[in-house]
């Protein structure tokens, strides 16, 4: 038994390429469709992210199901071409800028600073007071500089907001179904708040088909799922 | 006397980058002129074999510093600790602005497919980045962000043309086409691609 | 690189003369080395027409210049530099220090969010803003800012808790909240929470 420890990531192309390259596979659909369910058992994995993070997560988990599922069922047709080649097209440009980033590390490594003249030390040379400034007019520009301060110190905040992790979101599905023995995907949405909420709902959903613990059913394209205990 | 030697004496004196605009003030010649002496100088500089010092460029502002290969020389002298370490993301950032500077946050951000916001402030603390002020008319365009004198000289670089692969890095028309063409080479028939994945493939 | 070259170096990054015992020690060359490199670096200075600095020696000692002949133009550009009107910037660190005094640059740099190392420097020079020396017995303690009496007096107040609505505005909540998170990760900190995780055990 071996492990194979995935780098610090920060964000879904970070993560992505990471993947890719621990598989060694150039980025192609191929690739994105390779390693599609390894980017969603990461994701189930994210310590607590904050809903918006945790939704860019999703929108990419979203586009490697997309990727896979076309891949899966080359038959049927499939419409937006452009979106999904976005993805692979967007973490191409990223890799060149990762492998930008090396060289320039490698560049200061290399420890060629330049310096521009020592300044002299300071000593004051006089007083030269701005022009017409007063006390009031240092509590006005005190006040603006408070209020920047706002949105600096509020993001952590944020960020804790409300967070829904996959996990959560299994067993509560898992709850409900040994309540019902069948529950309807609508109904598992009920108290859905946030688009990045129903998509975590879809992807706990297809985790535990997966895992066969449920069967889903679905009349026709569009119609409720039923979700039944296995 | 000429414009580029007053030029020089002002360079040679401030310390901290002057632009253009601001030598042509304070000498009272036009940018015109003041830009045509600058180019002069520089190349002069170019030119000079073995220099104890360079000019650095950064956008439209100039200043001189030592040259690269003297840094290890004039750190000791100056007893100077200034360039600290980098975190991975945060150089990973920087990168991006210095190929792609200036750059809004927003573009930054679609680049890396993750917020910046926590780095930028940092990178701008540490005078890494900076934000270009003033330098449109329209007060509602957001504001964007640059690379340093410092990091210039962090570098090792004179501008930041001479980061490597510049002009293929320095705009999303120039990667697309780098990245097609490396497409190009890896398969030059356009085969279909084979679908390897645990699905069998139908046909 | 040659000794002129790297005397060269020294010569321009120094803000004092410069014996040539002192750079014979910075570059490890022999005296007399040194000596024959600087006669060359003179020699080509002087061959070199219109040059915007010059190098002065006096007995001994060495040291960059620039050109007599822009004195005046000199005079004035950094007398402007120093003592022209402040920038929005440079008022904004004035009034921060003048609410906050004393603190540190790291401290006054986060509530700004940019590095404000030149700032401070011409908030210095011009009698504005002080540093507090001596009152802690840890020496390695950061120097701290605090605004001069002068400046207090040109307001026509005795102390900064005099200032409009001080008690309020010194004490702001979420000031203190950017201040107390600072000092509690005194590494720089980093954007969005790094995952780190593990991959999948290899089946």
């Amino acid at each position: 038994m071996y492990e194979i420890k995935i780098e610090k990531f920060e964000g879904p192309l970070d993560l992505l390429l990471k993947l890719i390259e621990r598989e060694e596979l150039d980025i192609t659909e191929v690739s994105l469709a390779k390693v599609a369910d390894q980017y969603i058992e990461q994701l189930q994995k994210l310590p607590e992210i904050s809903a918006e993070e945790l939704a860019d997560f999703l929108v990419t988990a979203a586009k490697l199901l997309y990727i896979k599922s076309k891949m899966l069922l080359p038959l049927l047709h499939w419409g937006e071409e452009e979106e999904e080649g976005d993805l692979e097209r967007r973490l191409r440009m990223y890799k060149e800028y990762v492998e930008a980033a090396k060289k320039v590390l490698a560049m200061l490594g290399k420890k060629r600073h330049t310096y521009v003249r020592e300044k002299p030390p300071v000593s004051a040379l006089g007083f030269a007071p701005p022009k017409d400034f007063t006390g009031e007019k240092m509590a006005e520009l005190f006040r603006d500089i408070l209020k920047r301060l706002i949105p600096v110190v509020k993001t952590p905040e944020g960020v804790i907001e409300r967070t829904v992790s996959i996990h959560e979101k299994i067993r509560h599905i898992q709850e409900l179904i040994s309540k019902h023995a069948k529950v309807s995907f609508h109904h598992l949405l009920k108290n859905a708040e946030t688009r990045s909420e129903i998509i975590v709902s879809f992807l706990a959903l297809l985790e535990l088909v997966k895992q066969r613990h449920v069967t889903v059913s679905q009349e026709n394209s569009f119609s409720e799922i039923h979700l039944e205990k296995v | 006397m000429s414009v580029k030697s007053e030029i020089e004496s002002l360079l040679f004196v401030s310390s901290r980058p002057l632009s253009v605009k601001r030598l042509a003030e304070a000498t009272g010649h036009d940018k015109k002129d003041v830009q045509q002496a600058l180019e002069e100088l520089l190349a002069e500089y170019d030119a000079r074999p073995e220099s104890g010092f360079t000019v650095l460029r950064n956008g439209d502002e100039v200043q001189l510093a030592t040259s690269p290969e003297h840094a290890e020389l004039v750190k000791t002298f100056l007893k100077d600790e200034t360039f600290g370490e980098l975190t991975r993301p945060a150089l990973e950032t920087l990168t991006i602005v210095g190929y792609r500077g200036p750059l809004t946050k927003a573009e930054l951000e679609q680049i890396r497919g993750v917020n910046c916001s926590l780095i930028l402030r940092n990178l701008l603390i540490r005078g890494l980045v900076e934000t270009e002020g003033g330098k449109t008319d329209d007060p509602s365009a957001p504001a964007t962000y640059r690379v340093t004198f410092d990091f210039l000289r962090y570098l090792g670089i004179r501008q930041t043309n001479e980061l490597p692969d510049f002009a293929a890095l320095s705009s999303d028309e120039n990667l697309q086409k780098l990245l097609d063409a490396a497409a190009a080479k890896a398969a030059p028939t356009e085969a279909a691609p084979e679908a390897s994945i645990e699905a069998p493939q139908a046909e």
